[in-house]
């Protein structure tokens, strides 16, 4: 409903039934921005020719040309620190690390260069970048291509940590994160790449920092990021069929993190759940409930308040390990069922 | 042409590893079409004489590195296939417990530290196993495979300026296939040959035939033995061609099938073949054998895996900390 | 009382009363450590002759050579890697990153080899290295040289995370930590290296994974970290004077970490306050608190649990911010006595 | 000796830079032990001709990156010696309102992208500004400054080689003044010359005497004109020495007094003197009109600095976003 509204208000777009996959969506995020401000460009391995390891540029290149589709060598550190130095200068880069995982190696440069020098030239530069990854598990690429490192961004002043779950809110996020004025760590999941949802045509962006209930209920606020938005749902379908409504909320945006939204559920249902792909011990997870538990919604809280993400393992290469390592849908429903029911 | 201190037997082995690389990874090829294998991986058919070549230099215990395309070098340093097809199938008898799979196959107690998925990423260890071969005195050589995009990386930089101030005994081979992923070597690098990178560490460098075995043999053998007197590190590149794409998903938009044709013209394991007939020292028919012993083994290690049982899924955690 | 326990079972200590700085006394393990086990040995940038940034190795390159106390040019990612590959074919290397800042560029072969390779090669590699490095804020170094960035760390699978408070912890943890056969990391705080404590001589360990109560205390859980530590020590101190009594838990070592300690001291107590340096969006902080109140101790709390942490600010460096931005004494005497007296 | 293109009236102004750097330094120095300042700094007393020969090269709208120690760069590039005392001071009236102090001293407004405190941590950085240059077509050149310590970090190789291959307008300068902190440049290089890598990158590579500012001006402006008629990046290598210790700390155990003396022998200073008097460009009482004047700049950047106001703790979160 807000999304058409949204969609309306951006340009009288009527085609609502429009169906893109989320990597089309994130696709036609770059296209338009591409093409409405020259100062627009991207910079990353394959992402030229080869369309990006997972198609995501495809035809990108084509259409924009090597020198604002740029493939660069396999150097982490400097493809984050080229795009901070032009995004100082007038330039408003968009970097692809190729997994997120390989991002172990630009953290320097962006978290001692992209984060703070705005605040340490006293206000006096603006870095305004992007930095585009996938991230997480499920796909058999073992340990080191799998991970889900948003949680460190978080801890990080000065950066913005966006991850969208559908394919409407990867197009309008990412827009938003293009014309944000700050560095911003925008976070896809290769495993909705193929998910495919309504994207209006046009412009639109969707503000980052707030939260969406992406379905309401009565019983237990499910907080879930990412991959986690439709496992939560589809667990929140199963348990409706027993008479258990789970509230599902989305952050879209990790940081700045909009906790209201989450609270005001809270309020509503007295029962938290956070879920989470990335491991449970020092996730995003531990941010969420501890923002629960400290303020207007302590006094409505009917039951410990829980978290549910992945294992505090590696993720493995065996399919079945692979699985157990973060949360399934049947992991989810029977999480919530024993907090609603008191079965903890 | 026939390498000095090179048996027969050695040579006769080295075509079997040949074999046995391409033929684990068309069987890993078609078990993945066929949906038995999940995951990525990435070939190195085609590569063959390089990975061989290099890990004839070494003896048993010493030590190589690996990447991301790492089954040749995880067969020419002597695993056993079966082992490596139960970990591609990611069962519990593997050689990681099915926790690895294709990219990160290890082979500790055979001296193989790993294939790696981070390009680059074991540079830097292989430095740190020389700086812990020298300090013990063992005597060992510590040999790292990284491709030509991974000569970009600054850990590639820090690793060899390291190894050259404290003379440790570590053979770098740049296994150059022309391409990283879709990049060719000619946008990535402002040089002609990645092994002038040596002239900034100080160390000799190299580039050879990597489709030839024994140029490959020569280069490494003659950087062993410097590593193993005490005299340092050395950079070798080896110039070669990957048959297959990057990985399952490339559509080799980047290279023209000409250019992979004039390449397949230049198979080393045919050109091994032609050399070794030539000198006499093996008839048509021993080949024959060779491949079809090699065929063999192929075929039995994916029985072995498809029998072998998956890990249990309660020992997930087992193996994260010691 | 136990640590006196634990110092007369290592070796019939007397001279209880020994002090140390906690810069020596983190020397005098590393100079144990090594002549107890060749294999040990130590490399990072100017710990040699120039006996660390901070003076911490001064006299270990005199006593045990080039070879085994080894500078190395300014290559973080290498130290770190070499550290890796040392360890995997039997070294037992301790690693000094020279501020905990520059561990951004040892990240990859930390987290993505360092932590992962005995895992992804079923469980057949051992990668028992320490790296030590001096962290936090307070000396005027500003934004790039005052990280204090535990939190990633306890995120990563495979990694074991430190934070000693007092000398004797820091003594007893390290040698602890140079004898585990896994990566830890060891998070030493600058101003914490000239404070004094009792230190037993000889060889003792301070196990990991263990909290420890440092006052016991009735009305309010304080879990604080590293400087924090002595921060809520005075607090509890003056706060006592007002009748309010502290107790303050120390975790020392933040992974694995020993939630239940505090569990049992919030069961007690009713209420929390969790104080750390780092910001506190996405901090260690989250983790401490979202264990809390999904067990047992959530039927027991009394009041909301707070976090009191780092502004999300890069720490600046005029001195007046700098304190500004992180909490001082009377910033938790301030929220310990909102908390206890219901004014929240 | 005297260099095609420069004017009396620019050399004087060189001059000039010279002494405020020694001036600001020297005075930084005695502030810090009197307690006014706080946390570190790094001198560059010595080191005077290399930061200012290397930025007379440029012009005024051209871009540079500093290091830690870097206040000779920032001075060198026109920055106001008030604003620079004033930041030192913490004062919410300097560059960067108190927050950066002297290792992030940056003069955005002036072409001066900043000091920084991580070593080799400007140079990817200023990558990206030439590439920014490039695709904007400015017509600028962007200058980078970094130790002999930072060319071993992983960073200072992925950045001279996406220049190189992106052939941008960037010059890359190292001053090796033979130590980072502690470590002598012997120890931490397998190579007699830091300018050799640019071998690796394919860009020139030149060292010259970093205390003579001719010597370094000439070798800029030639790498200058290079970067800015399109022909891309060049590696210069300037020698030269910090007389001071590595910041407040250092005890300076791993160099001899001797040493030190011997390079105070070759001061920059003095040297440019000289050279201007032979020439004939000033005499004497020139000569030391200028040191006075810059005296006077320098005493008058601590009154504005003291009387200055400290930036107020409730703004604190200001300038952590846009
Ligand atoms: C640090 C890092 N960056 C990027 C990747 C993705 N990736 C995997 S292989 C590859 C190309 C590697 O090229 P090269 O080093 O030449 O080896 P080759 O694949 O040709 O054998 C890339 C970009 C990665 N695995 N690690
Ligand atoms: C990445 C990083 N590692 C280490 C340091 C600590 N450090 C600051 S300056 C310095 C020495 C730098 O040497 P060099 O690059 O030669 O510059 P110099 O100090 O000689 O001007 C070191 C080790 C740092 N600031 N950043
Ligand atoms: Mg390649
Ligand atoms: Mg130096």
């Amino acid at each position: 409903m807000l999304k058409q509204m949204e969609a309306v208000a951006a340009g009288g777009e009527t085609a609502v039934t429009r169906e893109l996959t989320y990597a089309q969506a994130v696709r036609e995020a770059l296209q338009l921005a591409m093409t409405r401000d020259e100062k627009v460009f991207m910079l990353g391995e394959d992402i030229g020719v080869y369309g990006g390891a997972f198609g995501v540029t495809d035809g990108l290149y084509e259409q924009f040309g090597p020198e604002r589709v740029r493939d660069t060598p396999i150097s982490e550190a400097v493809i984050a620190g080229a795009a901070v130095g032009a995004a100082m200068t007038g330039m408003r880069p968009v970097a692809e690390i190729q997994f997120m995982d390989f991002i172990t190696l630009s953290m320097e440069q962006l978290v001692l260069q992209g984060a703070k020098i705005r605040f340490m030239f006293g206000g006096k530069a603006t870095v305004p970048l992007v930095l585009r990854t996938p991230a997480g598990s499920g796909t058999g690429a073992a340990a080191q291509h799998s991970e889900s490192l948003e949680a460190w961004f978080v801890h990080v002043p000065g950066l913005k940590v966006v991850m969208p779950s559908t394919p409407y809110d990867a197009k309008g996020l990412l827009l938003a994160a293009i014309e944000d004025d700050n560095p911003v760590i925008f976070v896809e999941h290769k495993l909705l790449y193929r998910t495919k949802g309504h994207v209006p045509e046009g412009y639109y962006t969707v503000p980052l920092s707030q939260s969406e209930v992406k379905r309401p209920g009565r019983d237990l606020t499910v907080v879930a990021t990412s991959i986690m938005v439709p496992r939560a749902l589809e667990a929140a379908d199963i348990l409706a069929q027993e008479g258990i409504e789970l509230e599902v909320v989305d952050p879209r945006t990790l940081k700045p993190y909009d906790a209201g939204t989450v609270t005001q559920s809270v309020i509503k249902t007295g029962k938290a759940l956070v879920v989470h792909e990335a491991p449970k011990t020092g996730g995003f997870g531990g941010e969420v409930v501890a923002e629960i538990v400290s303020g207007a919604a302590f006094d409505y809280l009917e039951a410990p308040v829980r978290r549910l993400a992945g294992l505090d393992v590696p993720i493995p290469y065996n399919r079945e390990l692979e699985r157990t390592a973060v949360p399934q849908v049947e992991d989810i429903v029977r999480e919530a069922r024993a907090l609603v029911q008191g079965a903890y | 042409m026939r390498p000095s201190g090179l048996t027969a037997v050695a040579l006769q082995e080295a075509l079997r590893k040949m074999h046995l690389i391409r033929l684990f990874e068309e069987k890993a090829e078609s078990l993945y079409a066929l949906g038995k294998i999940h995951g990525t991986m990435h070939l190195s058919i085609g590569q063959e004489a390089s990975a061989v070549g290099a890990c004839l230099a070494l003896k048993p215990d010493d030590y190589i590195l690996s990447t991301h395309r790492g089954h040749g070098h995880c067969i020419g340093k002597g695993a056993e296939p079966k082992l490596m097809m139960a970990e591609f199938f990611g069962k519990d008898v593997g050689y990681c417990r099915g926790r690895g799979g294709s990219m990160h196959i290890a082979d500790v107690a055979g001296g193989n530290l790993g294939a790696n998925g981070i390009v680059a990423g074991g540079i830097p260890l292989s430095t740190g196993v020389g700086l812990s071969i020298k300090m013990q005195q063992l005597g060992k050589v510590c040999l790292t495979f990284f491709g030509d995009g991974a000569a970009n990386e600054g850990a590639f930089h820090e690793s060899l300026n390291l190894a050259a101030i404290w003379q440790l005994p570590v053979v770098y081979i740049c296994e150059n296939n022309r391409y990283a992923m879709s990049m060719p070597v000619e946008a990535a690098f402002p040089i002609a040959q990645i092994s002038q990178r040596a002239v900034a560490y100080n160390m000799p460098g190299v580039t050879v035939d990597g489709n030839d075995l024994f140029a490959v043999y020569e280069a490494v053998k003659t950087a062993v033995t410097r590593a193993r007197a005490g005299e340092g590190p050395s950079l070798i590149e080896t110039i070669t061609y990957r048959w297959r794409g990057h990985s399952k998903s490339d559509r080799q938009r980047y290279r023209t099938r000409e250019e992979v044709k004039a390449w397949q013209a230049r198979d080393p394991i045919a050109h091994l073949e032609q050399q070794l007939l030539r000198a006499g020292l093996l008839d048509e028919a021993q080949l024959a054998e060779i491949a079809a012993a090699a065929q063999q083994t192929i075929e039995a290690s994916v029985a072995f895996a498809e029998a072998a049982a998956d890990p249990d899924p309660a020992s997930i955690l087992e193996g994260v900390y010691a």
